[in-house]
């Protein structure tokens, strides 16, 4: 049966597929196809995962490879997949929070002409995501990794006649590129190295090809995950993706794609196990993107920046938690997956709100619509307690793991982590109570209503599994479901006991929460954002994104601009103006060299005459030399 | 015996220079006769040298084909003198560069 | 004066012996030449212009079929290298593979270039000559002549006359002979160029400068050949190749008459800096001639050239190489740049038949005489297939110049070409075909033939002198291709050229050229044995 | 046999159009008549494919003639997998070229026959070409081609033809001169060894001295890097692709371009390793710098058809790269990419060739927001400029990681300065499909409607093969690898390189191991 994973892939591309050449007869139901391939792959998955519960621990990675993709020289590639523990969480994450999107869609683009491609660009997303996590090659990992990042470009641009949109797209692409140099470079290294890019053989050679080797390795991998995950550096495009329609942002910039970075670390933790200095690199880079994202969440009104920032912030958890080692790893898929569900559901909740408010995502234009929209208001506030880590909620378990484990790993980092956790309350607590709570600052033609109950009920659904998430880690289950792909990890003993550094948590949290109430919830809020000028150097610069974009400018682009002008002018001037002046040269020796011909037969003969001295001279010459 | 193909070269450069300097068709063709017969001069001695005929008989030739180009360069030339009304050569420059 | 030479002493005379047979060709030109100057004299006018036509026609073709049967039946000699044929006539003559195929080609010129000579429907019925060379231009007399349609149909006996010099000059064997083999090609010609029935003032001064200047350059030859019997006390040149490996005589004797008979051969074939004739003479002289001349003058004063410093001077090539290897690149340079900025079909076409001078050069100097036994592309017979293809090519070429016509006759400013290519594809297509030939382009004769004369320098050692030699030829092309853009790429100005509709003669030689052209660049095989089959020089 | 035929179809077809009467009005006679004899031609190919074994790497359906014996030249013609992959892409593009090069608008309409002929001799030569195993035939077909490019360039293209036409044909004249005088001296050097011979198979067993061969290696070298523009001989192509009509920038580009780069493998490398591998650090170094300079110029390019041109620039680096590697691994990947990057900028060229003609101007600032009024053009245009940045499953993509892989096994900072392609290559893609096809519709856009249904037909085999190829190249590789790997093991005993093997290889999935090249 395992033999029939490529099926999980096969269905919604095939549906992709056809509703793109299908053509305008299928926009009456094209997204109902869409919606059912997706929950197709989704059941099929479940099957699957069911019957690998069945099977003992160690028969759980069930591989099989579909055809020779490439096969020449030395080098050697199936296209092969693997569904085991960790791929299949996954495939359950992707194709069911996938399904409840598509079903959310329906709803929220339901007046939108190009329906029909949307769900073609969302299935093919599903496909494509599907192929990077079964993949049992990197290379073939490559090929979902670029597959997902077309699928992104598509639907960040999807409203292609918004400029704005439309650059948004190439940003992400470009800057996932850059990303891709790592792991592009990294595969030929693995080829270079073990002759093979096979995952689990890499893995399992990384620890006898020397630490420099696995450092390098694991560096590369992780400025490829930086780019997919919108770590630092490589963090500008995530804000400007955005502009795509929300159940994008839910599905692609919340629940999966962007998360891809953290698998592949996790996949590849035999190449990091066996290089501490990558595994530092990961962490720190976690940390750095943890606080920053939090930094701009607490800044934008934007509602969706606000929780696209919130999403950088969480991927640096679990960025952090797998570059603890085999100890993290765990955490890191288990917050992965929850923050799979809540953010997805606030994301959805947003993208309601908007749609109650005319498309407006300015939170200051917002408030008081818990009474507006309360189905969305209640799910949104499941997601809201979950991720500032209310006890109970899932959010509260996989944080509470992270953090743990980072001060076993370092005090330093815990702190970091700690300080995260209260700026997350914070940010979250603001955009609670911009939105639902206050006074309503919404215009006057604007009439809030609840949305559809196709729109509503995945939210419900998003809602419940925010709350329950948590069941995964009862009795260490995720730990011990984990542990045969990522290893065992040691465990280490904290200065206090865990319980303790849990309430800490909580503490830290509530205070969070505190100071977001009583700065946003007690007084009024401008309708207006408040000028630069006026606001603290820290807002500021949260509200530009801690100069992410202006920085690339000077660094990258105009620099490049600059190298590209240059160029062509050396181009045409330098290079061809060489070629071309040649041209000239010779025409000009050509009409000084009809001179001579004057006309007069004297002057002829004078030449004829010069000409016999000379060759005279030259034999005999040629004779005494 | 080697002051004849002096003399000889020495008439072979007057002629030279002749065709160089004179601008009359008639007289740079009887510099060109001039070096012909320069030339003869130096069939016969060399013949004397080396003692055989063949550079006698070489004279009688050079004479003969002497003849022949005065036939075929007067009638040019006097053609060109029925049109242009003058023997200059240097009036004769339309085909140039 | 130390004996006189008195009759006692004289040896009996005897006749010399005369090989009919082997000189068969010469003999036939020169009695259909001598035919055509009695029918001068006493054929009814009315008749007269065909039946010259018809006498030098068979003349030619039968000298041809003879030509063949002598080339066919040449007795192998046995030297160190291959060489066939033997000396004739009291060794005034060497009837040898090279000379016969030479023979050849310039009986076909000369064939294709009586056809474009008895041409009449260009002109309104009345041949490219002019009626009565002796009127001024202009004058009533000319009028009066051109009313009466008098011709000067002696122009069929001198071409002839001018045909059999070039033979005697490629075969000849003595230096003597050379010489008058030379006047006797050139007084002809010098004769033909001033008798241009279109601007004939051009034609008259190009008839005097080819005179003044050939004459010159003769001079300068026959002083050589002074030099040189005053070196080795004889005009045949093998005795000179015995006294030259000697070393016998002064040494600078031998160089200075090495440099002047340079002279005269460099002259003939248009090398620089002796070429100064070239553009004027092609411009001026009726181009049919120009046709002619282009073809088979060099031709033959190739060849005389090869057989020279080959068989008489061989020995001493160390010394004339570096002179030749200059020249070569001068030649090819010069021919080359100069056609460039050159705005007359014909004073290109002349620029670039200098710088075809420039590329035989370099083969020549490679003065690659093969190895026994192996048939490899020597110097010769690189040569002999070169001028085969160029000899062809450029008649064709002159033969296009011919029909492109204004009120005033021929128009042969490169702009009155523009556009030729949209009026008459066919035609502009031939004339591109040669361009593309002279410009070495694959799939024309004119490829084959460069790498011949390449390989053969190759072979004598100057592969940079081969470099040189492909990256002037793509100079070369740059103006062969600038005529394509002219005649294809360019509108029109104006009404744009007319072509006129020649008779069947042109047409002819036209389509006999470019299909040779093009069959010597796909199948060269046949004609290339044959120049391999010449071997090397009888001496 | 089959070989000749297929070289000769296409020619014979050209001079029926030559002599084929002139019609009036849509000519569509004369467009038929073509289509036609292309598509008889692609048909004879897959024929000439049927008979073509791909387990061995010799050379197939080969057939031998005195030709010039004189020169020791001969008609042998005879394709190993590299030639017959090189021939299908010919047969194959031709008629995609035709079909679309229906709807051009010439500027003689009277001149259509020509046109179409001219195309059609393209091909025939090219096919010669790339099946030609006597040295001599080779440079005759080779440089052949020069002629039919340089008249559809010079008659049918844009308004500053006729100097794009003669810069193309001297440009390429000077390096094929250049290979003539290694052309002379190979026969030189044979002649001198016994009979003169141009065969391939001769040649290879001639032992030249080291000067000599690397002189002759430099002079085929000028020809093939001048051809397959090699950074800084590169300029003759975006002015002749920016003139030229979309089918002439294909055949040049997508076919007679890759004679170049064909030709660096069999002829470069085939006779003269020892040669190619002293040259090979300095033309990995040109290589590199074309990768990334073509891209950068690309990405400054105004002109749809200069950034084509230059965005070849850089495709030729990856390929030119790839062959100097000399891994096995690269070399393959060379070849394969020969072929994808054929589809992808024919691709490329005639679905902007089509938005050009009907917006009437090539300048990307002229164009706008075209994804809304032309919603299938725009889709082809992505999916083609995705295959020209080599996205996975895209064929270009596996040709583009071969190269890279192989590379890298020989010199990490040339793979790592190529990779650097991929981002740039990202850019200049995307920057040309963002101005012309996204945002708001801009004014004087309206005239370009969307693909007719005979534009369609003729994309889709393209489309179809570029994504086809993307999950399946295997095909392709098993005729190409054996080729590869005589060629390898040719190099590898000829004093040249042979594969670097893994430094630390994995017992589990070890790669089946090829014989050759080790």
């Amino acid at each position: 049966m395992f033999d029939l994973q490529w099926l999980l892939i096969a269905i919604p591309l095939a549906s992709g597929a056809l509703l793109l050449i299908w053509g305008k007869e299928a926009d009456r139901f094209g997204h109902l196809i869409g919606t059912a391939a997706s929950a197709a792959s989704f059941l099929f998955g479940v099957v699957l995962f069911a019957a690998l519960l069945g099977k003992d621990a160690e028969a759980r990675s069930q591989s099989t490879s579909l055809f020779t993709w490439i096969d020449t020289g030395t080098f050697h590639v199936e296209m092969g997949f693997t569904f085991d523990q960790l791929s299949g969480l996954f495939v359950l994450l992707i194709t069911g929070v996938g399904t409840l999107i598509h079903v959310y869609s329906i709803g929220y683009m339901e007046h939108d002409p190009r329906r029909r491609r949307f769900f073609a660009y969302l299935n093919i997303f599903v496909a494509a995501m599907v192929t990077l996590v079964l993949a049992s090659d990197y290379l073939v990992l490559f090929l979902g990794w670029e597959g997902v990042g077309l699928a992104s470009y598509l639907l960040i641009g999807f409203w292609q006649h918004k400029p704005s949109a439309a650059a948004a797209a190439k940003k992400a692409f470009v800057v996932n590129r850059v990303g891709d140099i790592g792991m592009a470079l990294a595969i030929m290294l693995m080829f270079a190295q073990f002759g093979t890019s096979a995952i689990h053989a890499v893995n399992a050679a990384a620890p006898g090809a020397g630490d420099g080797v696995a450092t390098a390795l694991g560096l590369l991998l992780l400025l490829g995950a930086c780019g997919k995950s919108a770590q630092v550096p490589l963090q500008s495009w995530l804000l400007d993706a955005m502009e795509g329609p929300t159940p994008v942002s839910a599905l692609i910039h919340a629940a999966t794609m962007v998360t891809a970075g953290v698998y592949l670390v996790v996949r590849s933790g035999g190449v990091f196990d066996s290089s501490e200095a990558a595994r530092t690199a990961v962490m720190i880079v976690g940390l750095v993107t943890l606080l920053a994202g939090a930094w701009i969440g607490c800044a934008k009104d934007d509602i969706k920046k606000a929780l696209a920032g919130s999403t950088m912030s969480q991927i640096g958890y679990m960025m952090l938690a797998a570059g603890l080692g085999p100890a993290g790893y765990p955490f890191a898929i288990f917050h992965l997956i929850t923050h799979g569900f809540f953010k997805a559901n606030m994301f959805l909740g947003a993208g309601s709100v908007m749609h109650g408010m005319n498309d407006d995502v300015d939170m200051r234009h917002y408030g008081a619509l818990r009474k507006a929209m309360p189905i969305t208001f209640a799910t949104f506030a499941l997601g809201y307690l979950a991720i500032i880590g209310f006890p109970g909620f899932s959010g509260f378990w996989s944080k509470d793991k992270i953090i743990e484990t980072a001060f076993g790993e370092n005090l330093w980092v815990g702190l970091g982590a700690l300080l995260g956790a209260g700026v997350t309350a914070f940010y979250m607590t603001r955009l609670m109570m911009m939105t639902f709570f206050g006074d309503k600052r919404w215009k006057d033609d604007v009439h809030p209503h609840e949305s559809p109950k196709v729109m509503t009920y995945p939210l419900i659904a998003l809602g419940a599994l925010s709350l329950l998430g948590g069941l995964l880690l009862v009795g260490d289950w995720i730990v011990e479901w984990l542990e045969p792909v990522v290893g065992e990890g040691e465990h280490h003993e904290l200065a206090i006991p865990a319980i303790a550094l849990t309430g800490i948590i909580t503490l830290v949290a509530a205070s969070g929460v505190a100071l977001g109430y009583f700065t946003y919830g007690t007084k009024p809020i401008a309708a207006e954002t408040p000028a630069d000028s006026s606001v603290s150097v820290f807002t500021r610069a949260g509200r530009h994104e801690l100069y992410g974009n202006q920085i690339n400018d000077a660094v990258v682009v105009r620099p490049t601009t600059h190298l590209t002008r240059f160029l062509v002018w050396l181009d045409g001037k330098g290079i061809d103006g060489f070629v071309t002046g040649l041209a000239d040269r010779l025409g000009e020796t050509s009409q000084f060299l009809r001179k001579p011909q004057t006309g007069f037969v004297r002057s002829y003969a004078l030449t004829m005459f010069g000409g016999v001295a000379i060759l005279v001279l030259c034999l005999l010459a040629v004779t005494l030399a | 015996m080697n002051e004849y193909i002096t003399l000889s070269l020495i008439l072979f450069t007057i002629g030279a220079v002749g065709v160089l300097v004179r601008r009359n068709a008639i007289v740079v063709f009887m510099c060109i006769e001039l070096m012909l017969n320069a030339t003869n001069l130096a069939f016969v001695s060399f013949s004397r040298q080396h003692g055989n005929l063949d550079g006698q008989v070489a004279a009688f030739f050079v004479m003969v084909v002497a003849a022949a180009e005065v036939v075929v360069g007067l009638s040019i030339i006097v053609s060109i003198y029925r049109t242009r009304r003058s023997t200059s050569v240097d009036d004769a420059s339309l085909l140039k560069s | 004066m130390k004996t006189l030479i008195t009759a006692t002493d004289l040896p009996p005379i005897k006749a010399p012996e005369i090989e009919y047979a082997l000189l068969g060709p010469l003999f036939i030109i020169a009695g259909a030449a001598v035919l055509g100057v009695i029918i001068e004299a006493f054929w009814p006018r009315a008749t007269r212009f065909w039946t010259q036509v018809v006498v030098a026609v068979v003349g030619i073709i039968a000298a041809l079929a003879d030509t063949v049967w002598v080339y066919t039946d040449l007795d192998k000699v046995d030297a160190d290298l291959v060489a066939r044929g033997k000396v004739a006539a009291e060794g005034a003559l060497s009837v040898d593979g090279p000379g016969v195929f030479t023979w050849g080609i310039l009986l076909v010129f000369g064939l294709l270039s009586m056809l474009l000579f008895a041409e009449r429907r260009l002109e309104g019925g009345m041949s490219a000559f002019t009626g009565r060379a002796a009127d001024a231009p202009g004058s009533a007399s000319e009028a009066e002549a051109i009313k009466l349609r008098v011709e000067h149909t002696e122009v069929f006996p001198l071409a002839l006359f001018a045909l059999v010099g070039m033979m005697l000059f490629a075969t000849s064997n003595d230096l003597l002979t050379m010489f008058v083999a030379l006047e006797v090609l050139s007084l002809p010609l010098y004769l033909l160029c001033g008798l241009a029935r279109r601007r004939r003032l051009l034609s008259q001064e190009a008839a005097l400068k080819y005179f003044l200047l050939g004459a010159f350059s003769s001079v300068f030859f026959l002083y050589g050949i002074a030099l040189a019997y005053g070196y080795a006390g004889s005009f045949e040149l093998s005795a000179i190749d015995t006294a030259v490996s000697n070393r016998s005589g002064s040494e600078n004797m031998l160089l200075a008459s090495i440099a002047l008979i340079a002279v005269g051969l460099l002259f003939k074939i248009g090398a620089a800096p002796f070429h100064t004739w070239t553009p004027d003479v092609y411009q001026g002289a009726p181009t049919p001639v120009t046709a002619f001349m282009a073809a088979g003058t060099k031709a033959a004063a190739f060849i005389a050239l090869l057989r020279v410093f080959f068989v008489a001077f061989g020995g001493s090539q160390w010394d004339w190489r570096p002179m030749i290897v200059a020249i070569a690149i001068i030649t090819m340079f010069l021919g080359a740049v100069v056609s460039i900025s050159q705005t007359d079909v014909k004073r290109m076409l002349a620029y670039s038949s200098i710088a075809h001078a420039g590329f035989l050069l370099v083969g020549f100097v490679g003065a690659y005489a093969g190895v026994a036994g192996s048939d490899r592309v020597t110097s010769v017979s690189s040569t002999l297939f070169y001028l085969t293809v160029y000899g062809i090519s450029s008649i064709g070429a002159f033969a296009i110049v011919t029909l492109v016509r204004d009120s005033g006759g021929e128009t042969t400013h490169l702009s009155k070409w523009a556009g030729l290519g949209k009026k008459s594809p066919w035609l502009a297509g031939a004339f591109a075909l040669f361009m593309l030939s002279f410009a070495g382009i694959p799939l024309t004769g004119g490829f084959i033939g460069k790498w011949g004369v390449f390989s053969a320098a190759y072979s004598g050692g100057f592969w940079w002198l081969v470099v040189i030699g492909v990256l002037v030829s793509a100079l070369a092309a740059y103006f062969y291709v600038r005529v394509i853009v002219l005649m294809f790429f360019t509108d029109p100005v104006g009404d744009g050229p007319t072509v006129a509709v020649p008779s069947l003669l042109t047409t002819v030689v036209i389509i006999i050229a470019a299909l040779g052209t093009v069959g010597l660049g796909i199948i060269p095989g046949p004609v290339l044995d044959l120049a391999q089959h010449a071997g090397a020089f009888v001496r | 046999m089959i070989l000749t035929i297929l070289a000769a179809t296409p020619i014979a077809g050209a001079l029926i159009l030559a002599l084929l009467p002139r019609e009036t009005g849509s000519h569509l006679r004369a467009k038929t008549v073509a289509l036609g004899v292309s598509l008889i031609t692609l048909a004879l190919s897959l024929v000439a494919l049927a008979k073509f074994d791909p387990e061995s790497g010799g050379y197939q359906l080969t057939s031998t003639h005195e030709w010039i014996s004189a020169f020791g030249a001969h008609y042998a013609v005879g394709v190993n997998g590299i030639g017959i992959t090189l021939v299908l892409l010919t047969t194959v593009l031709t008629p995609i070229v035709l079909l679309a090069a229906f709807g051009d608008r010439l500027p003689d309409p009277r001149s259509t026959n020509a046109y179409f002929a001219w195309m059609l001799a393209v091909e025939g030569l090219a096919i010669g070409a790339f099946s030609a195993t006597d040295a001599f035939l080779f440079y005759v077909l080779f440089e052949a081609t020069l002629i039919p490019l340089y008249f559809l360039i010079g008659t049918f293209g844009g308004p500053n033809r006729s100097y794009a036409a003669v810069k193309f044909l001297i440009y390429n004249l000077v390096g094929g001169l250049l290979m003539l005088a290694a052309i002379v001296g190979l026969y030189v050097v044979s002649s001198r060894q016994g009979e003169a011979s141009y065969l391939l198979s001769d040649l290879q067993d001639l032992d030249y001295s080291q000067t000599t061969e690397r002189l002759l290696f430099l002079g085929f070298m000028a020809a093939f890097a001048i051809k397959a523009p090699l950074f800084p001989l590169h300029t003759w192509l975006p002015d002749a692709a920016g003139q030229a009509t979309p089918g002439t920038s294909v055949l040049m580009v997508s076919v007679v371009d890759k004679i170049g780069t064909f030709g660096m493998i069999i002829w470069c490398v085939g006779l003269f390793p020892e040669a190619a591998d002293w040259a090979s650090p300095v033309i990995i170094v040109l290589a590199v710098i074309s990768i990334v300079y073509g891209a950068l110029l690309a990405i400054g390019q105004d002109d749809i058809r200069r950034l084509i041109a230059f965005t070849s620039v850089s495709h030729f680096g990856f390929i030119i790269l790839g062959i100097f590697a000399f891994t096995t691994t690269s070399m393959a990947g060379a070849t394969l990419y020969m072929f994808n990057h054929g589809l992808s900028t024919a691709a490329l060229f005639l679905v902007t060739g089509i938005m050009i003609a009907r917006r009437g101007s090539a300048r990307i600032s002229d164009f706008g927001g075209v994804q809304k009024i032309a919603p299938i053009l725009s889709g082809v245009l992505l999916i083609a400029g995705l295959s020209s940045l080599s996205l996975p499953g895209l064929a270009p993509f596996v040709s583009e990681f071969l190269v890279l892989a192989g590379t890298f096994t020989r010199s990490i900072p040339a793979a790592a300065v190529a990779t650097l392609g991929i981002v740039l290559a990202a850019l200049y893609i995307l920057i040309m499909y963002q101005r012309t096809m996204t945002g708001p519709l801009k004014e004087g856009t309206e005239g370009v409607t969307d693909l007719e249904p005979r534009e369609i037909a003729a994309l889709t085999p393209a489309i179809v093969l570029i994504i086809g190829l993307g999950f399946f190249p295997q095909p392709m590789l098993n005729a190409i690898s054996p080729a590869i790997d005589t060629v390898m093991s040719h190099v590898g005993s000829n004093g040249g390189k042979s594969d670097p093997a893994p430094k630390s290889p994995t017992i589990v999935d070890a790669p089946a191991e090829e014989e050759g090249g080790h």
